[in-house]
């Protein structure tokens, strides 16, 4: 048996996806004994012509890591779908939309206005927005628009698994590349490197089990005790409602699970599931206790969906699907078509 | 306390039937009492109240020549005046009687404690006879009386009451504080058992 | 109604309150408060020119407030008297009233209250009970549903001379009902209201029911009760004639009516204990048998009567079976509901037992009351030595004492009424009350005491309140320990801090006072007078090295044996938590503190003996002897 | 007949003696409870009033084995009502406690625990109002965990664990995620353009109703008959039982407004689950308003005991604010 072919790709999203592959070490050197890297823009010099080169299906594995943002990501999101086997959503982001698809909620506007001029560290006097064309003296240059929906890999081409975690956690890593070297994947469209069961199968807190909170705090409002669930603390914990996998990873920092390893096995809303968890950890005995308690848990829709609203009913109800893919307003010019070619 | 008089004492224990024999013994009371000072007799009695009762109470005022009485049975609120009008048939002034209440703030209340409940009567009844021994006799007070009436509220109940005092003569104030006398009454559409009208 | 105003003898006060009483059996003073009707009594003719011109309605609580009246009216044509009154909160002072009056000139907008007093030997309380307002149940709907009225409101719609001439109509929209259904103990017979049974309510149902069958031979009629009580002479056969008229009687108590908004018909719920099956009875009007309850102003009453009150708020009788039209005040009686419910015969049979009790006092010349009054010690008295003092006149709420200097303090016999008062507070215990002379009394807390004092608890009781409150958590056969000791005096006033002292010293585990609540005093002021006094034992207490706790303070009215018998039972475990030992150490340190301030007893007569216990032992022998 | 020797005094006492049964024997049967009590419209064989009036007799064994007596849900509608400021469902727990020590069970079905899925993580047995789920630790396939258990004795039934669970681990058969789904888009409904959409005439209206929230057989029937095209009704065991997830499936396909139906502050006949269903809705409201959508897409309302013929209002209430706000969709 030949050597495997592997890419890994970094759509929009921190790079954390990418070094949580570099996180391997040691395991990079076995991986390379039994895998080439045809392309990884962030650790090979290879260009997208030397993709569009290779044939269809030349690549074996793509782990393919942020969410679809810009007519680039699209682009190359459906190259590599041309030429991989398999095609991977690596990591939150191209899974379920993660942190930038929270954008989506006020939109592709707002997030220009608030990133271009309204934010403190930005000094912009002439109000200037990135344009799609620039001219330059050697001639026009041509920037990758921004669409107006932030989407999931999944949202834009058939993807054939998805592994979860912002970022995946290098020993689940480990596990996915494993499986893939010994030809052990299962049979497509589950979830890669990744443990049954949710967060808190893994969380070694005390659960009481009957205890209701009456308010919710912020994790910089109290120091809570190591020891006993963070729920049970008052402290909005997205562990009930996440997938296992992460080893309980930020729970062991005395910080709250926030969710990013996504629903747990058959549930389709992580929120919406999340938030029928919440509610009942609270004590409300009337409708102003209720409403008091709610008062102290500050931006539902952002704590719910953190990590997955691109992936979300709420999603779905707010943007209509023909637009998502298209040039934002701002940057249209009547030339998407084109590019798109 | 009359001067230089020996106190004869008589003391009765009631058991008025169950009330009070039903939890404690009255003739052990009674026995207690023979022994206190200035008592020359105790005595038990089913009914003290009644009139064989009565009337052992007024035979041995005269025959013991007893100059105070104590009686030992309900509230004074109920039988005080009985007794008072017992010990005065017998020539007692009628202040020289003390009772003491061993049914209604003892036997009553402490059936559960027998033990508890004759160890109070008999605490009760020394008491009393402590207390009959600085007794003094006194004389009714006599007052005029104004042979008028006051009826307050003009309903069925003051109509009815003032007029009964008004055909014996007597002159009556009917007080009402709404516009019209006739109460509830006077709303009212036909009344029972008669159908009669109520006005 | 109308015998009454016609009777030579009887004087009738109307729109009038009694404001204040004064005085005893057979020599009352009463203050009556005539309300100003802004129509001169004499010179109104009760034509009703006036009401006819007057341009201003309002609610008739005659008619149940379900029909208007004019600013100027009469609530009914058969009132007597017949004279017209304003309703100055809504008239509007057009004066179209003084003009149609005319010649009359009876309207007086310039009346204000007016004040009279009386001079009376005997008072009969007959003020009646009011109705239960049934919108606090609010699962029956009255108030928010227009069809659910009250069977006073019914007797009003189907009276003759009520607002619709008799015609029983829907509030909703003016129809007669096809359907009713009475409710019965609505408010009665409920322990979150009126625990009693309002006794006449099944009787004044069946009658409405009746008549409007008669009325309305196809109306649906339908009574919902718990139990039919029907214990009068001809009751019962009145019960077979509505069953035989077919009136429908479903024995259930509703859970609850709700209405349909656009019909107003109503739903009423209840289960058929016979059945035990719920039925959903549509009706078209549903009418409510509320409670009858104590009249709003029996509490101010009863104070200016020194009335009590039974639990349920209605007045005390003196004895339930033996005296039951007298109050616990000479003198002073009671008729008709104002006692408890009572239904029309019941309540005539009281007026006339209430007028022959009243005229044994009325038809004699004099009356004889109990000597009991205060008495004083005129070598103790040191008004008498020419020093300033008048601390007796001034606890005298009956100003029956009179102070002149050089002169030792004097009471006016017919003017005391005997709450020992005067006695307590007297500095020099130059005053001492007959009957319940301090000997009597500290003779009795020797006696009581003489044996582990340190296990009991004394009680000093008012004659009025806590002694009845004690009598009646024994008619009650309410349980409580049995260590405590009662001494029975008149008034809380009477209950000298000495005592108290006394007490402590001879060893009592604890000791309770206990009186009537302020508003139900007999003796005006005397409770408190009582109150001030007790405030100050506790710090006494303390500074003689006493437990504080071992001493307390309750108001517990004749009704409230309840009361009695748990602030027994409080402080009873509260004495078993104390260490015995501890007790005895405290009475022994303080001892001698007490005993000087108890050294007063030596010039007192009678009283030296009980300080010294050879001297105690030397005056039994002269007792004896 | 029942003969003298069958009634045994020694049980009232009995009843009296266990915490909450001491008021059993002032009961005088004047039936409020009974035409209070809602458990009676879906099955009439239950009779509070009569529980208490065979206890007070003595009837022992009848009492004790009687499937009846596991039935109250401690709503406590009928207490504040009791003329006799009776604690009904304290008396009816402590008759309960004894038929447990006497080894009596109460009938099924119960909710099932997947004990594949389950993760122990407590949010069922915070969420239950009775206090009837407890977290054990046992062997499941091989491996020592912790996960959920219900207690028989002290499970209402309600569903809110169901609907708490937020890894599907909790199932309980007659109100499953499944059956309700299945409820929600029979026919198609779901699938048939909304309002919103451009689809309908009118807004299009799913509305969850608590099945204790209506109080009359009366109503329900009249309720049932105003289901259409533009109108579907789910009953629901409880409105805790409402799935938000459902709520938003709901909204992305043809349903304009979601109505949750619930029991009135107080009135909730299981305890807590009307606070449940609330905070849920919301919830979703604030998540709506974030988003910049109608917030009227979504209503919780309460019905309570008194209220009469107020569902049809609710609905064209909903429909006249969707209708009034502005579309979130072009």
């Amino acid at each position: 048996m030949g050597k495997l072919n592997l890419a890994v790709y970094w759509a929009s999203s921190c790079g954390g996806c990418d070094i949580a592959i570099v996180e391997l070490g040691e395991h990079l050197l076995e991986l390379a004994q039994v895998a080439d890297i045809v392309f990884w823009p962030a650790a090979t010099d290879f260009k997208y012509d030397d993709v569009e080169a290779m044939e269809d299906g030349a690549i074996d594995v793509t782990l393919f890591n942020g969410s679809i943002r810009t007519e680039e990501d699209e682009h190359i999101a459906r190259l590599l779908r041309r030429k991989s086997k398999v095609l991977v959503a690596f990591g939150s982001c191209s899974m379920e939309g993660c942190i930038p698809s929270l954008s989506n909620i006020k939109g592709i506007d707002y997030a220009l206005n608030r990133a271009m001029f309204e934010n403190p560290s930005t000094v912009n006097p002439e109000k200037v927005l990135p344009q799609r064309r620039f001219g330059m003296p050697e001639g026009e240059l041509i920037l990758p628009g921004l669409c107006n929906q932030v989407r999931t890999l999944a949202q834009v081409v058939p993807v054939d698994y998805k592994v979860p975690g912002c970022p995946p956690h290098y020993e689940q890593v480990w596990k996915v590349m494993t499986a893939i070297i010994e030809n052990k994947l299962p049979s497509r469209g589950g979830l890669l490197g990744v443990d049954s069961r949710t967060v808190c199968d893994q969380c070694p807190r005390k659960r009481e089990g009957k205890i209701r909170v009456e308010r919710f705090f912020r994790p910089h409002e109290i120091v809570p005790d190591p020891d006993r669930c963070l729920l049970e603390q008052g402290i909005l914990c997205a562990g009930p409602a996440t997938h296992a996998g992460c080893g309980a990873l930020c729970i062991e920092a005395n910080m709250p699970c926030r969710g990013c390893y996504g629903p747990p096995d058959g549930v389709v809303d992580q929120g919406a599931a999340l938030l029928g968890a919440i509610v009942a950890s609270f004590e409300g005995k009337s409708d102003a206790e209720i409403r008091q308690v709610l008062s102290t848990i500050v931006d539902p829709l952002g704590t719910f969906y953190r990590f997955s609203f691109a992936d979300s009913f709420l999603q779905q109800l707010k943007a209509n699907p023909e637009e998502a893919g298209r040039i934002c307003a701002s940057q249209a010019d009547g030339s998407e078509e084109e590019v798109e070619q | 306390m009359a001067d230089n008089e020996e106190l004869r004492i008589g003391v009765y224990v009631c058991s008025c039937g169950s009330n009070i024999g039903g939890v404690i013994d009255p003739a052990e009371v009674a026995e207690f009492a023979s022994h206190l000072p200035g008592v020359v007799l105790a005595k038990d009695y089913l009914y003290m109240c009644g009139d064989p009762g009565q009337n052992m109470i007024k035979r041995d005022i005269i025959e013991h020549k007893l100059n105070r009485v104590v009686v030992a049975a309900c509230s004074v609120r109920m039988h005080e005046p009985t007794f008072r009008a017992c010990v005065a048939e017998a020539g007692l002034n009628p202040f020289l009687m003390e009772m003491a209440n061993i049914r209604e703030q003892d036997t009553w209340v402490h059936a559960h404690d027998p033990e508890g409940a004759l160890q109070k009567a008999k605490d009760l009844v020394a008491a009393a006879v402590a207390k009959v021994r600085y007794v003094s006799p006194l004389q009714m007070i006599t007052v005029p009386v104004t042979k008028k009436a006051l009826v307050i509220g003009g309903g069925v109940a003051g109509i009815s009451a003032a007029l009964d005092l008004a055909d014996m003569g007597i002159h009556t104030y009917l007080v009402e504080k709404d516009l019209s006398i006739g109460g509830t009454m006077a709303q009212l559409n036909k009344t029972f058992p008669t159908m009669d009208c109520s006005i | 109604m109308v015998d009454a105003a016609r009777h030579p003898n009887i004087e009738i006060l109307a729109y009038s309150e009694v404001t204040k009483v004064d005085g005893y059996i057979g020599n009352f003073r009463v203050e009556v408060m005539k309300k100003p009707r802004y129509v001169i009594e004499d010179r109104c003719n009760g034509c009703g020119e006036c009401a006819r011109v007057c341009p201003i309605e309002v609610p008739n609580s005659f008619e149940m407030d379900i029909a208007p009246r004019k600013a100027i009216d009469v609530p009914h044509d058969q009132a007597v008297p017949l004279v017209y009154a304003i309703d100055i909160d809504h008239c509007i002072r057009c004066y179209k009233c003084v003009e149609a009056c005319g010649k009359l000139d009876a309207i007086d907008f310039s009346q204000e209250p007016e004040f009279v007093e009386l001079d009376v030997g005997s008072i009969i309380v007959a003020t009646g009970f009011e109705t239960f307002d049934p919108a606090v149940i609010p699962e029956y709907g009255y108030g928010v549903y227009p069809n659910v009225i009250t069977a006073m409101e019914l007797e009003r719609l189907s009276n003759s001379s009520g607002p619709t001439v008799g015609r029983v109509v829907r509030p909703s929209d003016g129809k007669t009902p096809k359907s009713i259904a009475m409710i019965q103990c609505v408010g009665s017979r409920d322990s979150r209201f009126m625990e009693y049974c309002s006794g006449f309510c099944c009787m004044y149902t069946i009658k409405n029911a009746l008549l409007l069958h008669q009325t309305y031979p196809d109306m649906d009629i339908t009574i919902l009760y718990m139990d039919i009580r029907t214990p009068g002479k001809g009751y019962e056969e009145f019960y077979n004639r509505a069953r035989a008229a077919g009136i429908r009687f479903i024995r259930g108590r509703p859970s609850q009516i709700t209405e349909d908004p656009e019909t107003h018909n109503l739903f009423v719920e209840v289960e058929d204990q016979e059945l035990g099956e719920v039925i959903e009875l549509e009706v078209e009007m549903v009418s409510l048998s509320t409670a009858a309850i104590p009249q709003a102003d029996t509490e101010r009453l009863s104070s200016v009567l020194a009335l009590s009150r039974s639990p349920s708020g209605f007045y005390m009788e003196y004895h339930p079976k033996l005296r039951p039209v007298d109050s616990p005040s000479d003198g002073v009686f009671l008729a008709g509901a104002a006692q408890g419910p009572k239904d029309i015969p019941a309540s005539v049979a009281q007026g006339s037992a209430a007028a022959s009790r009243a005229a044994r006092v009325l038809t004699s010349d004099t009356w004889e009351i109990e000597p009991i009054v205060a008495k004083v010690w005129p070598e103790l008295c040191i008004s008498a030595q020419g020093k300033k003092c008048g601390i007796c006149a001034q606890a005298c709420p009956y100003n029956a004492i009179i102070v002149e200097p050089g002169q030792p303090a004097q009471i006016i016999q017919a003017k005391c009424h005997g709450c020992g008062g005067c006695a307590a507070e007297c500095p020099h215990d130059a005053i001492t009350q007959d009957h319940f002379t301090d000997a009597q009394i500290v003779a009795q807390i020797r006696e009581l005491l003489r044996e582990n004092p340190e296990e009991k608890i004394l009680v000093f009781m008012c004659h009025w309140c806590s002694y009845g409150g004690a009598d009646s958590a024994g008619t009650s056969h309410f349980e409580y320990p049995s260590n405590s000791r009662g001494i029975r005096v008149m008034c809380s006033a009477r209950m000298d801090q000495e005592f108290i002292l006394e007490a402590f010293r001879r060893g009592a585990g604890m000791v309770l006072v206990s009186g009537c609540h302020p508003q139900d005093c007999h003796y005006i002021t005397g409770q408190q007078v009582a109150a001030k006094r007790f405030s100050r034992v506790p710090r006494t207490l303390e500074r003689l090295g006493i437990n504080p706790e071992r001493f307390r303070v309750e108001w517990i009215s004749a009704a409230e044996g309840e009361k009695y018998a748990r602030v027994i039972t409080e402080m009873s475990e509260k004495l078993a938590s104390f260490d015995k030992e501890e007790l005895r150490a405290e009475t022994e340190r303080a001892r001698p503190a007490i005993e000087k301030r108890l050294r007063r007893w030596m010039m007192t007569p009678h009283m030296a003996p009980f300080l010294k216990d050879e001297e105690e032992q030397e005056v039994e022998k002269e007792v004896m002897a | 007949m029942i003969r003298s020797d069958e009634l045994d005094r020694s049980f009232v006492q009995e009843v009296m003696a266990e915490p909450g049964g001491e008021h059993l024997i002032t009961c005088w049967s004047c039936g409020t409870c009974a035409a209070t009590c809602l458990v009676r419209r879906f099955d009439p064989s239950f009779n509070p009033r009569l529980i208490l009036h065979k206890a007070g007799l003595g009837l022992r064994e009848e009492v004790l084995s009687s499937e009846e007596i596991w039935q109250c849900s401690a709503c406590d509608l009928c207490y504040p009502r009791c003329p006799k400021q009776i604690h009904i469902s304290e008396v009816m727990k402590a008759i309960r406690n004894i038929a447990i020590r006497e080894g009596y069970e109460p009938p099924g079905p119960f909710p099932e625990v997947d004990e594949q899925i389950c993760s122990g993580c407590a949010v069922c047995t915070r969420a239950c109002p009775y206090e009837a789920i407890e977290r054990v630790t046992k062997v499941v396939d091989g491996e020592e965990r912790t996960v959920a258990q219900v207690t028989k004795t002290l499970c209402m039934k309600c569903g809110i664990c169901v609907a708490a669970c937020p890894s599907g681990a909790m199932n309980l058969e007659s109100i499953s995620d499944r059956e309700l789904i299945s409820r929600m888009g029979a026919g198609g409904w779901l699938e048939k353009p909304g309002y919103l959409q451009g689809g309908a005439e009118e807004p299009r209206i799913l509305a969850f109703v608590c099945q204790w929230s209506i109080h009359s057989d009366r109503e329900w029937e009249k309720i049932r008959g105003l289901e259409s095209d533009q109108l579907r009704i789910v009953n629901l065991s409880c409105s805790g039982r409402v799935d938000p997830a459902m709520i938003l499936m709901a909204l992305t396909k043809g349903a304009d407004g979601v109505l949750v139906v619930g029991c009135k502050e107080g009135e909730c006949h299981y305890q807590r689950g009307t606070y449940l269903g609330r905070s849920k809705v919301a919830l979703l409201e604030q998540m709506l308003e974030q988003l910049g959508i109608a917030k009227s897409r979504v209503r919780f309302a309460e019905s309570g005991s008194l209220d009469r013929f107020l569902f049809p209002r609710l609905v064209r209430e909903m429909v006249e604010e969707i209708k009034a706000s502005v579309p979130v969709v072009a």
